[in-house]
């Protein structure tokens, strides 16, 4: 077990998983009240992963995942009023509303989109982890990603590109075992998905993903790993979620009595029990954090409500940009602050360094498959 | 002015705006050691690098969402598809990424990324290596579609679609990439969205783009031996399309010819053709007429492939028949 | 005859099917032990067993092609898109091959597949979720498009493809797999290609495919009101398309409105609004009107998407227009 | 080694290697001469993959493969001269002159194509796999595929499902080491494909491509094994090609020398020498099997030479099927000889024994995921 960690971070850690489940709880309720509509994916019951990875990283390492993405940016320090009003479609939302629920992006913590086409995601993080080593400013990109989502094209193509190119990305598979209705062991020969980083020639490894403590230590060493240049890994959080795939799906299919089983596992009361039998952290403190963070997401939810729908000057808005136009800084517009926001470096900020393929390397493969030099004319096809 | 081929114009696009802005790189396949499988990145990798000219794996789904990931954070990928005939398998990364993205986020980043390769035709590869794909990008909101036929234009619109801040799909063509033309040499940055007059007549409105263009260009020629003027237009850009030119010009010949070079039923051809009769219902002396390639799969046999082509005559044909006469005379 | 919903009109369809020929079988995504997404597939797996009824993984591009390899040696596969939007991902094997198969071959085999499933609005879905892509499939010779409006239809049109030697694209909804409507039990095929007339009048003609039917519907109901009769036209398949079905009712009544929930630019109404200018030219006594979604990405947010949306209301005033009847008067 | 082979199977392997090798140097010279145009792969120095593989194979396996794929049909027993035909673009040729030296089929071979999307055939190669399965009719398909396919989605996808439903397919990468111009070391990581089996839980092993007895031996183990039942095999056989990637393709940047190397390797006379040196069978067989090869293939290249171009009502012909409407027969339609031809069962023909997941097995699965019984609603999504 990894040396104890500061009280305050513990607490930070437990404050996060709880505002994510109480979050989570407030909009399935909305839902059913019918503020939330279309498809609202639950993070309810792995929590651990997002604020254990969160807690690894740098601030302005880059996030993004699939559609079950509300937490993502929540872990950041994002405004959950905001979160919820996208959740709710209305023009105080993070995206305007245009987004919704499968598709929340914060830029300013550097949270780059949920994602709705399964596996979509991961070329983009192959993508931003090419930026990072491109212009050398030291970033990790996680990508979370479904177990289901490990068969597609999309995967299998990114990691090789990712592996060969040494790029600083953890894939990070969040395994609930299954996708929608169907148990990934019925449809992959491999259940296991770290395995598949053979394949690739990276590392892969298993983890805990209901204790946010090994998720914790897992993605630090991982992140520390990739930042050096060693390449991407391929991680594995063995998770569970206690709701349906979506709001519109019952989940009927599951008896109370498993889903009592995997509640002893619930991540939240773990670390709580942990901190106070073991750290000795008073109860008092947790009572304490769950009233503000219940009050916060009564607030979150009483903000979206309130907020106004979009007005139909959008529709032509956010489809085109125009040549000056500047990005929309969600916090700016919307609670009038002052944010940082990230620049991207401009035409000539900065020199390109990285060798992707040494001449010298590329020469001898050549050489080995029995090429000499490049061809003088149009070798196609 | 210097004559240069397609592929060098390109190549000056591309070597300036990687030397104007160290955001912009290259991938695809073939495209570093081996200078590009049609030699448009000649001499690139050697100037640039070998992180700045990549050579990808045969993977277009995976390294079209590489570029698209870049682009979200600020980089300014242009991405090489061998032929658009494969790019099919980058779509999803394509058009429900690159397209939506800035839409999705309301607003909160861009996605600068250039896709192009050559479209349509190369010359007897049958039917999978054979086809013109603009329609099934341009109907999705999001992206710009270039599509131009001269090396000037060429090089002037990728320019400017890498300093574009929206994903764009550029349009070559195998058939042009040795075709040479004058082109402005240095900076030589031509607008998005206009369209170019490339001969006036009063009889007719033919309508064009890409590797098209010149088959019109020929076919424009004939007739003016017959004594009949056209109106020669090069898109250049399919979208955002330049509708004050298709009008102004049809408003005047009352006459239009839209000549594209890939299927007939559901190209771009069609909705151009829409345009004008909604738009210049009254103005128009006959229905607009369409020069396509034939709704078949392409054979590799040289009479079938030659029968499904566009030709000049056939341009001429459809420009008598809006005109009412009849062919020979 | 009974009344059931669309998707009991498709599972009879294909239950039918698969009795009647042991080459029938399903795959997709959450087809078999959860009865299929939208539960088309209520009951198949228990029928017919787990080799004829087959969950997918998450692999669009790969069952897809399992999919045209298996047709290929005379199985015919009915393989279930979760939703077209995923199918883009697909559309390789789509377009590539199963297109391309049987012309490339010399017409040494065929490749009789049927690729169903959902397509456009799903309702509050964002834009990756809510695209209408038949244009994108309707470009490409050798597929057969369909696209039925009523639950009568689509058993009687998914039959038909099923039996169909030709690899086909059925594009069903999921706003209309609740919608009910009279459905023969037993034997019904219908004939593809063949539109149909689903109300007569002589002051416009409306053309539609698909859910856009209900909102015809509504609007011709509308004009009723006002004394205004319309032809509605419900082509059910977009490709091979009824030309003249179109053309005889544009014929009778000088003019004609075509909508699709799809995008305007570059969707099948253009192509339609071509054929008629092209081939009606004389008999119109106005530009065909076009009523499409709105050329943006669609929002989340509920006002946002309905403004993006086709309502009963536009298709009345743009039959308004084609008669030069002012809104209202 | 294994033992030694009948001498007539020996003599019939040679013959159709070397009409293999003076197939292709004379469609090359073809080439050159304009009568073949547009892309053209030459075979010359796989030689040894394709006979060895169909000589362990039965003749109703199925086999298909990329754009590389003249060898394919020869090594059936296609009628050489229609296949030069097709190369040609003649009517006469296998598929009218409509495919091309890309897209060969000879269906009457169960030789089912070249595909010039590269990873394109893999999941065709799942298909006909499964309809072996599902047919109960023993046969094994092979999928021939470069080496750089092995980075495309569509090859991890459906060896993903292929092992999943333990489908009767032998995935045969011919590695000739590099994709046009790039060597398959430069874009992956793992440059041996017959490791990633292990991603999917299935036999991989490599194989000496240049060895057409090393080869034969492999595929017939691999077939044997598939055909029981045990699924599939990722069989990966080191080749070399010893022309450009295509005809357009000089490949100047090859050495003289270092090709000469390779020709050391070169498999024909390999067997050659085996046969002469081991097998004790006179040069003068060879010489004759020579002789009779040239003159075959000669004939070929008149036949195809004199043969007419297709005509245009061919156009529309094979674009869509119409009821009723035969299939086209190469052999009867160009030689009008009577020729058997696969005949695939009907509707009520046979009935459907595989359980392709047995119900326990799904039910096991879905109880460790945490699901029960089916959801009764839309579970959407
Ligand atoms: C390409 C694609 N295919 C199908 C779908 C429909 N779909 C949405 S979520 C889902 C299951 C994904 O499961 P997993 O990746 O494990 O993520 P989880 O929902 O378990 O978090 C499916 C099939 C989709 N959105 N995209
Ligand atoms: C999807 C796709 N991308 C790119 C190409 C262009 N291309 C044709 S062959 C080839 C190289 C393939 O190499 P390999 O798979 O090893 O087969 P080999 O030519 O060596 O037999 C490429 C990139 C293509 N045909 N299809
Ligand atoms: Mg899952
Ligand atoms: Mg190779």
């Amino acid at each position: 077990m990894a040396p104890q960690l500061p009280k305050d971070q513990l607490l930070s850690m437990y404050r996060k998983m709880y505002l994510i489940r109480r979050f989570e709880e407030r909009a399935a309720q909305s839902y059913q009240q019918g503020k939330i509509n279309g498809f609202c994916h639950l993070y309810i019951g792995q929590e651990a992963v997002a604020v254990g990875t969160t807690e690894a990283l740098r601030p302005d390492d880059y996030q993004l995942g699939a559609y079950r993405d509300h937490a993502y940016p929540l872990t950041r320090g994002a405004d959950p009023g905001m979160v919820m009003a996208e959740l709710f479609g209305r023009a105080t939302g993070y995206c305007k509303g245009k987004g919704g629920s499968m598709h929340i992006f914060d830029v300013e913590h550097f949270v780059l989109g949920g994602y709705g086409i399964v596996g979509g995601q991961i070329p983009l993080a192959a993508g931003l982890a090419f930026a990072s080593k491109y212009r050398d400013d030291g970033r990790v990109t996680v990508c979370y990603f479904g177990e289901a989502a490990a068969n597609q094209g999309a995967f299998h193509e990114t990691l090789n590109m990712a592996s060969k190119w040494s790029l600083p990305v953890i894939f990070l598979c969040e395994n609930n075992r299954y996708g929608m209705g169907t148990a990934f062991a019925r449809v992959s020969p491999l259940p296991e998905v770290y395995k598949r980083a053979s394949a690739y020639g990276i590392r892969g490894e298993p983890v805990d993903g209901m204790d946010v403590l090994t998720v914790y230590e897992a993605v630090k060493d991982c992140a520390a790993y990739a930042r050096s240049g060693k390449g991407p890994v391929l991680l594995e959080a063995n998770t569970y979620r206690y709701r349906g795939h979506s709001m519109s799906d019952a989940a009927t299919y599951r008896t109370k009595a498993e889903v009592e089983t995997e509640r002893k596992g619930d991540p939240i009361p773990k670390l709580r029990h942990y901190c106070v039998e073991t750290v000795k952290i008073p109860e008092s403190e947790f009572e304490k954090i769950d009233a503000e963070v219940k009050a916060q997401v009564d607030a979150a939810v009483k903000f979206a409500d309130e907020s106004p729908e979009p007005s139909l000057d959008e529709l032509h808005e956010d489809v085109m940009v125009e040549p000056g136009e500047p990005d929309v800084k969600p916090r700016e517009r919307v609670l009038g602050i002052k944010v940082d926001w990230p620049v991207w470096p401009g035409p000539k900020d900065y020199k390109v360094t990285w060798d992707l393929e040494p001449r010298e390397q590329a020469e001898e493969a050549d050489e080995k498959a029995g090429l000499k030099q490049p061809a003088k004319q149009p070798a196609r096809a | 002015m210097p004559e240069i081929a397609w592929r060098e114009a390109l190549n000056q696009a591309l070597s300036e705006e990687m030397e104007r802005d160290v955001n912009v790189f290259l991938m695809g396949e073939e495209v570093a050691r081996y200078n590009g499988a049609y030699k448009v990145s000649q001499g690139l990798l050697d100037k640039f690098g070998s992180a700045r000219v990549v050579d990808a794996p045969i993977s277009e789904l995976g390294f079209a969402g590489l570029g698209v990931g870049a682009a979200m954070v600020g980089l300014r990928p242009v991405i090489e598809m061998m032929t658009w005939n494969f790019a099919i398998l980058a779509m999803d990364q394509i058009v429900n990424n690159a397209a939506k993205l800035r839409h999705m986020a309301g607003g909160q980043l861009r996605c600068p990324i250039v896709f192009r390769g050559p479209n349509g035709a190369g010359g007897r590869l049958s039917s999978q290596h054979s086809q013109s794909l603009e329609a099934n990008y341009a109907i999705f909101p999001g992206l710009k579609i270039l599509a131009p036929s001269t090396p000037a234009d060429a090089k002037g619109l990728l320019k400017a679609a890498i300093r574009d801040d929206n994903p764009s799909i550029f349009l070559e063509a195998e058939l042009l990439y040795g075709v040479k033309g004058e082109v402005p040499t240095g900076e030589y940055v031509l607008p998005i969205g206009k369209a170019d007059l490339k001969r006036e007549g009063n009889d007719a409105t033919i309508i064009t783009w890409s590797r098209m263009y010149y088959f019109c260009e020929q076919a424009a020629q004939a007739l003016e031996k017959e004594g009949i003027h056209v109106d020669l237009i090069d898109l250049r850009t399919l979208k955002p399309l330049d509708e004050e030119a298709i009008l102004a010009s049809v408003r005047k010949t009352n006459r239009a010819v839209v000549v594209e070079e890939g299927w007939s039923f559901c190209g771009v051809g069609a909705q151009i053709a829409d345009i004008i009769q909604e738009k210049a219902f009254d103005d128009l002396d006959a229905p607009v007429e369409r020069v396509t390639g034939l709704d078949v799969n392409r054979s590799y046999a040289a009479v079938l492939e030659k029968a499904t082509e566009v030709s000049a005559e056939r341009i001429v044909a459809a420009v008598k028949k809006v005109m009412y006469r009849e062919e020979g005379t």
